[in-house]
């Protein structure tokens, strides 16, 4: 929690990213992917399994390295590290699936200018251990992943009628006569979504605060 | 080799493939710094110089790494190619045009990380552009962002004047607007032939 | 003393008000738009009458929720949300499954007009943007057309309006039935398509006679047929003041020159001016949509800018674009820039040397 | 109306009103005190020259002028000082004012004057006689007139604008002035020619007053240089700014005076008392007020003498028992009466009584602005009371007056009375150019 | 957003002064390294990523040629319309006992809705007709234009196409064309989708370049073909 005293203990890290410091709803970092790939669930899964992936690894060498990094060329360093592992992450998804690799487009190596991961780099890996600073990358991690399924379920529900099409797991919603909401997958539904889940999340933590406030009263 | 006509590569990507409203390239500053109209503009030039400048830059490098046949080294040397030369371009205003680096100055370390200019030339290689397409490709991301971040603009500063529901407030209306712009410009479909 | 201190209240001048308010201005185009929905419940039968039910109570409904759960009280009353679904129903086609207007009335309501904090503060038209959703989502449904006219339409509904709501509506039943009808009513021959998809879509363009063009006798969205009544209900609004004739008057006319040069380079392909503005939604834009005062820019000039500017798009759109019909695309596109618009144009203030910026 | 008669650009067309316009100008019974506010002009309060119990004739000098930019009193009645003291004035604030008792025995019409050539007067001599009548704009902004006759070192005038417009609704004061008092007027016109040094001077009626402009034609003697101009009826057409636009096509500078526009502009009635007192000798201590409205049982052109208390003035008029609202002016830029205590003033043009059914024509709910652009196309400045009315509701006032021109507002109400929303924009404006001076002044 | 990032950058803009030995060695010594991991990376994936295309492409051929088992790829090269010599690749479909059942043949058009399409399709050079197609890269709008890979009545077009080629073989008798949806069935027709006429043009255009180009190439070397069996 941010209004906690002393260091955060090791769950604090790992949860944060998860909700109170969501890079997506929160921070809204990472913008650009969320909103492009999140037409399918799979293609959040992959994203966010890829991100995680570049999290922890630049996460891990970034900690590891922190005192041989000399200040003036750590940006430098920390994207040369990070552009190393994004391109791993594109070849073992080209290995993996070229159909994944087609619908992720660009994305996967636009990873290298996602915020979240230098902003990870810089505000906490290169100032913290490797344990912790891979426990804060799965946290962010899985952060971001959730925010790109939260957009990913509804708009492949609504656009498709299905859950995690083109894979072998692929279920049908509403049947086969379900008229697809086709905007969905289109570039306006995921601004919509997107901006609609903002303000659904807006309204929960406004409602919550109102609670807090009646029981502080009682 | 693409073969693709000079004025359809520009009207594709200034309007039917806006790089921010179908591309999804550059939200983060297209939600940030486009609340005032003179700000949105000087943005807009500024990503778009840098947009030309990263361009050749990466039409250099691919033929370089193609030559080389060290495809796998691309995206390390396009981030860091584009990087140096935004720096440079930075170095280089401030000498001889102060006016000019106090206009776009505080931008240009914000477009190193938009993921347009990394994005425009990992596009050119994919859709193998020569030099010339690659400069009108540019010139036409630069100015599709700069159109969607100035219409932005003036609807937020009419948006400013307007009762939006707390819980709206903020990025949440933003991305509402981008939505509709975005639907909109659907209209303009197949245009670019 | 009551009667002299009620006499003495303090007011601020100017002391007396012109009458019209803007529940006056909007129950007008409501008054305007009713002769062009009463023809399309006549051409169009039952269909129409539910399709226009459906969306008019839908953005009723949508708004007054809306406003409870803002907390403010509603706003029903101001006959603005009225308009708003009447619009919406006669830019669908006649066959519009009723779920999927119902949806695009909520979409419309609420993400243009509700979240912007309501009547005078959204950006963009709600009835066209409720429209847009609907062409993006169910392009199959929104383009299934229905000939005017159609024998029996009075006592049987088209087999997709009570399509199930999140289902696709059956094109081939909708098909079988209008031939069914029409074979009963002696007439054989149907296109399926709209004036305006005729001439686009063609491999040898085929154009509709202005006379039936203006009638209103041809295939289309419930409201954008009967070219003569939108004209009544445009003027009538002209005549009390309640539309800014500069729009329709520049959208019509750009529209007018810019597909006069076309059709001037090549009379084969491209359709005559006349075409151009009496086929599609080009009419019913201008007149109900593009006039919106919300949406659209204050200053004259920029007024007369805006209305080319939308004229000259549905015609790009409309020759050289993927889409059949680029009204509503057009007029969006218009609305977003109005805030621009209104910015460049602004008259120079009285005694004032150097124009200034009016940017709202 | 004319199409072709000259006018402005935008402005709107209340209803006109003018019931009271046939109606001649009689006296109203004299009033047993009177209450002669200090400050009834804009500029430096005068100061008083008499004390507690002294006796004074009509017309006598009891207070001398404050300053350049001020003018002296002149007692409206023959009695005695009942006090030198504070009183309410029309804006509901105490100022200092002299109350005369008046003397029920003495003659009410003699008055105290003595008569001086006119034509022997320079310019500047000229100009102190006028300030020495104590006329100030009598068409309600009650600016000294003398001050107006000062041209500025370095500028020229090349015409003077006889302002008879009267395009206030209801007030009828200047038309009955035109009518009846056609010479006073040309007295007053050839005065303010010669102070100014203007080669010219236009007198501006509004093409609705065909007995007024006939009358003027009459009066204006052969050779003069003196022209009647007959204007659209409009309003605000009777606005210097709008006049300058109307007659000679020049606009006043923003933030400057009609002076750089080459122009001096008087009201018909302001000359008129001119006209008569300079030669006389005499100062101001009467004018004519227009009584109307639906709410009032004896409407008319009232001769009253300055500091009637507005108690005297209604309970000779009488209020029928429909009226709701008291205003000092006329309906679009006049003020809300708050106290019937307030004497008359030398600014007040008229008082109108007006019914609910004549203030309230619409419904009075407040919508929010649907940017119908009616403002803007009423407002004769030019400027967009729509946004600066957003800007105000949002308490931005700074923005307001830097790229709003808030300074240009004119406070006609044009604005307010086409908005079908029924913001009350010039009351934003006044808020705002008020917190903006606050501001200003804590600085 | 950005400001974390820019916050970073900042910092990074000043050029301090602390010798800049240590940050060459970095820098040179982190570019290295990467260099290494990525060359290990990419000979590692770099035969598995090329089987994967070509793993696409031939379970592409056998869905197109029913009956066939094996498959032989074969490079052949014709003029175009310009006269220009423009190399193709063809994919010979065999069955079991190794007779030809078929050709799989490119075609691609630039000017689709979203960019390029790209498709394979089937020919019998024994019937002269094309007996199927299926989509490689579409990047036609979802719900609209991308039913060109799934619209059964449009596929329907493929499923016996004839496609006869003139009499001296050197040309394609008539062209394939376009046609507004339900007003087809003309020698070499294709009906296009309604409400997705781009992209359905984009297919026929296609089709009949690549037909025209390839086709005759293909009789000439029949033979060949049929012979070299795998």
């Amino acid at each position: 929690m941010s209004d906690q005293q002393g260091p955060p203990s090791s769950m604090d890290v790992f949860l944060r990213g998860l909700w109170q410091e969501n890079p997506v709803f929160v921070m809204l970092l990472g913008t650009c992917p969320t909103l492009a790939v999140t037409n399918k669930v799979i293609n959040c899964f992959a994203m966010g399994v890829s991100v995680m992936f570049v999290l922890v690894m630049s996460g891990l060498l970034i900690s590891l390295l922190r005192s041989f990094i000399p200040k003036q060329v750590r940006i430098a360093s920390f994207i040369i590290i990070i552009a190393t592992f994004v391109t791993i992450v594109d070849y073992a998804i080209q290995s993996i699936s070229l159909d994944l690799y087609d619908s992720l487009g660009a994305f996967i190596q636009l990873i290298v200018v996602n915020c979240i991961i230098l902003g990870r780099a810089e505000a906490f890996a290169s100032k913290n251990g490797p344990a912790k600073s891979m426990l804060d990358a799965v946290g962010m991690g899985l952060g971001f992943t959730f925010a790109l399924l939260c957009l990913g379920v509804i708009r492949e529900a609504l656009g498709n009628g299905t859950l995690m099409m083109d894979t072998p797991f692929e279920i049908s919603l509403f049947g086969p006569n379900f008229a697809p909401w086709s905007i969905m997958i289109l570039p306006p539904g995921g601004f919509f979504v997107l901006g609609l889940e903002l303000i659904l999340f807006a309204w929960l933590r406004k409602r919550r605060e109102q609670r807090r406030a009646q029981t502080a009263q009682a | 080799m693409n073969t693709e006509s000079l004025p359809s590569i520009f009207i594709n990507t200034l309007i039917v493939n806006n790089f921010v409203l179908s591309m999804f390239l550059g939200i983060c500053p297209f939600l940030g710094v486009s609340s005032k109209k003179e700000t949105a503009t000087r943005m807009g030039v500024a990503v778009t110089f840098v947009l030309l400048v990263s361009s050749v830059c990466a039409y250099g490098i691919n033929i370089v790494l193609n030559y080389i046949g060290a495809p796998y080294l691309t995206l390390i040397c396009y981030i860091a190619v584009i990087a140096a030369a935004v720096q440079l371009v930075e170095m280089v205003i401030k000498k001889y045009s102060p006016a000019l680096f106090r206009a776009l100055g505080i931008f240009l370390p914000l477009i190193t990380t938009n993921c347009a200019i990394l994005g425009l030339a990992l596009f050119q290689t994919q859709k193998g552009y020569n030099f010339v397409q690659c400069l009108v490709y540019a010139l036409g991301a630069g100015g599709g962002f700069t159109l969607a971040l100035i219409i932005m603009a003036g609807m937020r500063e009419k948006l400013e004047l307007a009762d939006v529901p707390d819980i709206a407030q903020g990025a949440a209306i933003t991305l509402i607007l981008a939505g509709i712009l975005s639907l909109a410009f659907m209209g303009f479909a197949g245009l670019g032939g | 003393m009551s009667a002299e201190s009620r006499l003495l209240e303090i007011g601020t001048s100017p002391h007396i008000k012109a009458p019209e308010d803007v529940r006056d201005i909007m129950f007008n185009v409501v008054l305007a738009l009713l002769p062009v929905t009463a023809f399309a419940v006549w051409s169009f039968g039952l269909s129409a009458l539910l399709l226009l039910a459906v969306t008019t109570i839908t953005c009723i409904a949508t708004e007054h929720v809306a406003c409870l759960l803002a907390g403010k009280p509603t706003t029903i009353r101001d006959w603005s949300v009225t308009i708003t679904g009447l619009i919406l129903g006669l830019t669908l086609p006649p066959g519009t499954p009723l779920w999927m207007a119902a949806l695009g009335s909520v979409f419309g309501v609420v993400i243009t007009k509700s979240l912007f904090g309501g009547l005078g503060y959204n950006c963009f038209n709600p009835a066209l943007v409720g429209r847009a959703f609907l062409q993006i989502s169910f392009p199959v449904a929104i383009t299934t057309w229905v000939p005017s006219g159609l024998p029996g339409r009075f006592t049987s509904l088209l087999p997709s309006t009570l399509t199930a709501p999140f289902m696709n509506m059956d094109t081939g039943a909708v098909g079988a039935y209008i031939e069914k009808a029409l074979a009963a009513g002696g007439i054989d021959g149907w296109s399926g398509a709209t004036p305006l998809s005729m001439w686009k879509f063609a491999d040898t363009p085929e154009f509709e006679s202005t006379l039936r063009l203006f009638s209103g006798m041809i295939p289309g969205s419930t409201g954008e047929t009967a070219s003569w009544l939108i004209l009544v209900g445009g003027f009538y609004l002209i005549w009390r003041n309640m539309m800014n004739w500069r729009i329709p008057t520049g959208m019509l006319g750009a529209a007018f020159l810019l597909s006069g040069a076309f059709w001037l380079t090549d009379r084969a392909a491209y359709p005559s001016p006349v075409f151009m503005l009496f086929s599609g939604g080009l009419l019913f834009g201008a007149m109900f949509m593009a006039s919106d005062m919300v949406a659209s820019p204050m200053t004259s000039l920029g007024v007369w800018v805006y209305g080319a500017f939308i004229g000259v798009v549905t015609v790009i759109i409309r020759i050289k674009g993927a889409l059949p019909e680029g009204v509503m695309f057009a007029i969006l596109l218009g609305n977003a820039l109005s805030p621009l618009i209104n910015g460049l144009t602004q008259p120079k203030t009285y005694g004032v040397k150097k124009k200034g910026l009016f940017r709202i | 109306m004319n199409s072709s008669a000259k006018t402005f650009r935008h402005g709107v067309h209340p209803p006109e009103c003018k019931a009271t316009a046939d109606a001649a100008v009689t006296r109203i019974p004299w009033p047993d005190e009177v209450v002669v506010l200090l400050s009834q002009h804009t500029g430096a309060p005068a100061k008083a020259t008499v004390v507690k119990k002294q006796q004074v004739v009509r017309g006598e000098v009891i207070a001398e002028a404050g300053g350049f930019v001020s003018v002296p009193m002149h007692a409206p009645v023959t009695g005695t000082v009942s006090a030198v003291d504070l009183a309410l004035n029309p804006r509901g604030e105490l100022a200092p004012a002299i109350m005369i008792k008046r003397d029920p025995d003495a003659d009410p019409e003699a008055v105290h004057g003595s008569p001086r050539d006119v034509d022997g007067l320079s310019a500047e001599e000229l100009i102190k006689a006028v300030q020495d009548t104590g006329v100030v704009g009598l068409g309600g902004a009650a600016f000294p007139t003398h001050v107006k006759m000062k041209v500025p070192e370095g500028k020229k005038i090349d015409t003077v604008v006889v302002n008879g417009c009267e395009c206030e609704p209801y007030l009828t004061t200047d038309y009955r002035v035109m009518v009846e008092q056609a010479d006073k007027i040309i007295a007053g016109i050839r005065i303010a020619l010669r102070a100014t040094g203007a080669p010219q001077a236009v007198i501006a009626v509004e093409n609705n007053k065909p007995a007024a402009i006939e009358a003027m034609m009459r009066a204006v003697p052969a050779g003069a240089p003196i022209s009647v101009c007959s204007l659209a009826t409009k309003y605000p057409q009777g606005a210097e700014k709008m006049l300058s636009t109307a007659i000679l096509n020049r606009e006043v500078p923003s933030g400057g005076l009609p002076s750089d526009a080459g122009m001096a502009c008087f009201n018909v009635a302001t000359l008129a008392q001119l006209g008569e007192l300079l030669p006389a000798g005499r100062g101001l201590i009467e004018r004519v007020i227009t009584i109307t409205g639906g709410g009032v049982e004896r409407p008319g052109n009232y001769l009253m003498p300055l500091g009637a208390p507005l108690r005297h003035v209604m309970e000779f008029a009488g209020i029928r028992p429909d009226a709701r609202k008291i205003i000092n002016g006329g309906p679009m830029m006049g003020a809300s009466v708050a106290s019937l205590d307030v004497p008359l003033t030398k600014g007040t043009t008229g008082l109108l009584v007006l019914r609910d059914d004549e203030i309230r024509t619409g419904r009075l709910e407040v919508y929010p602005c649907i940017r119908c652009a009616r403002c803007v196309d009423a407002c004769p400045v030019f400027l967009n009371p729509s946004a600066l009315g957003l800007l105000g509701r949002k308490a931005r006032y700074e923005d307001m007056a830097e790229q709003y021109h808030l300074y240009d507002c004119i406070e006609c109400g044009c604005c307010s009375y086409v908005c079908p929303s029924n913001i009350p924009l010039v009351q934003y404006f006044r808020i705002a150019k008020a917190m903006l001076r606050e501001r200003s002044a804590s600085k | 957003m950005t400001t974390q990032a820019q916050a970073a950058a900042a910092p990074a803009a000043q050029h301090n002064s602390g010798g800049s030995i240590p940050m060459l060695r970095t820098l040179g010594g982190l570019a290295l390294l990467s260099g290494c991991l990525l060359s290990l990376v990419y000979q590692g994936t770099n035969e598995r990523i090329a089987r994967n295309f070509e793993a696409r492409v031939r379970d592409a051929v056998f869905e197109l040629l029913p009956g066939a088992t094996q498959q032989k790829v074969f490079e052949f090269s014709g003029s175009d319309e310009a006269g220009k010599d423009t190399p193709f690749t063809a994919y010979a479909g065999y069955d079991d006992t190794g007779r030809l059942v078929g050709v799989a043949l490119e075609a691609s058009d630039g000017n689709g809705y979203g960019g390029e399409i790209r498709f394979l399709y089937g020919y019998q050079p024994d019937t002269q007709q094309v007996v199927g197609m299926k989509v490689l890269l579409c990047k036609e709008t979802p719900g609209l234009g991308d039913r060109i890979k799934t619209d059964e009545a449009f596929l329907d077009n493929f499923k016996a196409l004839e496609v006869p080629l003139a009499d001296d073989a050197s040309a394609l008798a008539h062209p394939l064309a376009y046609a507004k949806p339900g007003k087809g069935g003309g020698p070499g027709q294709i009906e296009g989708i309604s409400g997705a006429t781009i992209s359905s043009k984009a297919v026929a255009r296609a089709m009949h370049n690549s037909a025209s180009l390839m086709l005759p190439v293909i009789r000439k070397h029949l033979s060949e073909l049929q012979e070299n069996k795998p």
